[in-house]
């Protein structure tokens, strides 16, 4: 129990010099283990699974940190998607990998926009997501959407019925290129403006449409230059 | 006539004059144009195919959808937008597909029915003592579902149109012999599970119905077995007496009976056959046609049947 | 429309830099797409491809040098096998990926119809699944199944030969991500799903698992004598 007085602690950078080339060496050398066991995996590896294989004082977060800068301008880039990580090709090299690329299923529309729906709204029932879309959900589309492997049953609302509740997976951020759901394109607009609520926000209203032309007090009429930055100016001819 | 473009959303009546060449072409090319996956909803194409038919309800994902897309129409942020002339947009719609005697689905008609009410809701002032919601809350109601689902469909192209793992971004294409995850040695996920299960019990279910199915004598079968008959009905006989080897078994009776029943209609129509019958219940005799007929008289029919 | 004629354009760095500085930012443009192209291609790539992507200026050989020294000191190396090039884990790393590779096991069709039937219909015994599945089960799926910790032995039914119950475990409920077993979808959820079909025959029910550890009244728990003919003491050492 009683810890040698002289316990090798993790040096801190601004130690003796000698002792800081050891912990660059070290800090390397656990770079280069981890480097290796994602590289080596096409799909993300949890830090959890990480973390059991280095030595217990490793700091895998600055490890992964270093890492990741490392190769931000390269041709292949480190990415975070939920508690996994992973190798993935540079976004703007798409063009190159063109060859590479995997036929993608086509969802339909509907399918889409219940995915977006479980994504943005998670934890979600059936019945949410055919209250949002105003539909009766199609026998299969969930089905389709479950196969992709991007949404999952989560559990059960603790209602009456206690209907199964969809969220997103991990393999729908990564398939996406999202580094958690926080990521999801719009979510703060969408959050701010009340939409992902599902019952109608107490402060929601629509302003009573004024047919008036006159401006309200939130309005400033327009300006000459607003009219021609704008193209409000009446077309002319050639 | 009226005609209403905006480069969202597309809707067009066009009144040809005579009533008869009235169409209608509504294109929601709103989501996604830009991506290969949206599965075309193209009722342009549709309407292309078959000019008579140029309404395709089904092109819309329900009223909401509908109504969102007649929304776009106003030009107008969705948080600025007037239900009432909504409200009235919709109904206008609806009563000129219904001109057209299209076939609506039911909760089109629903919609239509609930905005009517909103309708009056909205120009009738509310009472004081009313329980219900004000026609303005009904109105915010239907905002929110409206901006709610306009939400839903802009996130959806957004996501779909992100940088996507095997279309712009890739992963290792040669992963090393070596499996990195440890989370347990076997792997299957709850959706293998129950996909197992419900085939499993699918499957089961479906045998059970297919037990139950019973032989049926087809008319063709019974035409062919009445055919070979007919050259020894050259007088009156019962049908049942003809039939006794196809009646043995009790599950095929009835079949036996009812095809054969309607297959000798069918040959007294084509003039091969003649069929007679005392009162309803009795005995059905047959007999062949003869090529030139003596009309036989009811005395010699023979009368010892039960 | 018309912009502001002084816009203001982002600098490309390389437009202010001597030629020297350009060549490099080339090669380095250049080195990031066959980096790509060789993480993502799925067999080692030749050089006459690499070749056939690249602008026709580049100078691949020098190119593929550049990368292996690059690669040279990290946890993956760019390999040449004849004219064709490959990522590789390092070597001295391999003992990294060898030591916690673990065999992932996929499930037979077999055994996973059984576990989700264990699943909804437990406690269950042998013949009863069998007479769900109307087929005889081998001996081997079932053991497969309890070598997952998915499932376990319950007890005894009373009813003539004491057939064994079984059931699921918690650790079926942490790999399945389910709360209870409560939580397991019923008819309405796996219709709604488009798993099962809509037309099933009226009698057509999916149970609701019972959620206790504890024995039904038609179990009889295992005595020491069972413990021992079904092997279920727990090793001992040699």
């Amino acid at each position: 129990m009683s810890e040698p007085i002289d316990a090798e602690v993790v040096p801190f950078p601004h130690l003796v010099k000698s002792d800081e080339a050891r912990a660059e060496t070290q800090l390397n050398s656990q770079m280069r283990m981890v480097e290796a066991m994602i590289f080596a995996s096409s799909e993300p590896v949890s830090e959890k699974s990480l973390n059991e294989r280095l030595p217990d004082d490793a700091d895998l977060p600055a490890i992964l940190i270093s890492l990741q800068q490392t190769y931000s301008q390269r041709g292949v880039n480190l990415i975070r998607s939920g508690n996994n990580w992973a190798f993935r090709t540079a976004e703007d090299l798409a063009f190159i990998l063109q060859r590479e690329a995997v036929e993608q299923r086509r969802l339909s529309r509907a399918a889409l926009e219940m995915l977006a729906i479980i994504a943005y709204h998670q934890p979600v029932t059936r019945a949410e997501i055919e209250e949002i879309r105003g539909v009766v959900t199609s026998k299969g589309t969930l089905d389709v959407l479950l196969e992709t492997g991007w949404i999952r049953m989560r559990g059960r609302r603790k209602t009456p019925g206690r209907p199964v509740t969809y969220g997103s997976t991990d393999h729908f951020l990564d398939h996406f290129g999202l580094g958690e759901l926080r990521d999801l394109p719009g979510l703060d607009e969408l959050k701010g403006a009340g939409l992902l609520q599902s019952q109608l926000p107490v402060n929601f209203s629509v302003p009573v449409p004024d047919d008036s032309d006159e401006l309200g007090e939130d309005e400033d009429p327009f300006t000459l230059d607003d009219i021609e930055e704008l193209g409000l100016l009446p077309p002319t001819g050639d | 006539m009226a005609t209403v473009r905006n480069p969202a959303s597309e809707i067009k009546v066009v009144d040809a004059g005579d009533g008869i060449d009235e169409e209608v072409t509504v294109a929601d090319s709103n989501i996604g144009e830009q991506t290969d996956l949206w599965s075309a909803t193209a009722p342009v194409d549709r309407a292309v195919a078959d000019p008579q038919f140029t309404i395709d309800v089904d092109g819309f994902e329900g009223p909401l959808d509908l109504l969102l897309t007649l929304a776009r129409t106003q030009k107008v942020d969705l948080t600025k937008i007037s239900i009432l002339a909504l409200a009235e947009q919709y109904l206008e719609f609806i009563e000129e597909l219904r001109k057209l005697r299209l076939e609506l689905a039911a909760d089109y008609l629903v919609m239509a029915a609930w905005l009517a009410y909103l309708k009056s809701r909205l120009i009738i002032p509310d009472m004081e003592e009313d329980d219900e919601p004000s026609g303005e809350e009904l109105a915010n109601q239907l905002a929110f579902r409206l901006q709610r689902l306009e939400g839903m469909r802009n996130a959806a192209n957004l996501l779909v149109n992100r940088n996507r793992l095997t279309r712009d971004v890739f992963a290792r294409g040669m992963p090393e012999p070596v499996i990195v995850e440890k989370r347990s040695e076997f792997n299957a996920t709850l959706y293998d599970l129950l996909t197992a299960y419900a085939a499993e019990r699918q499957r089961r279910s479906h045998s059970t119905v297919r037990i139950a199915r019973r032989a049926v004598w087809s008319l063709q079968d019974a035409r062919n077995v009445l055919f070979k008959f007919i050259g020894t009905m050259k007088d009156w006989a019962s049908i049942d007496s003809f039939l006794m080897e196809y009646l043995v078994e009790p599950s095929m009776r009835t079949s036996v009976m009812a095809s054969t029943f309607a297959a000798s209609l069918e040959l007294v129509r084509e003039g091969k056959l003649e069929v007679q019958q005392s009162a309803a219940f009795e005995p059905l005799y047959l007999r062949a046609v003869a090529p030139k007929v003596v009309p036989s008289s009811t005395e010699e029919m023979p009368g010892n049947h039960v």
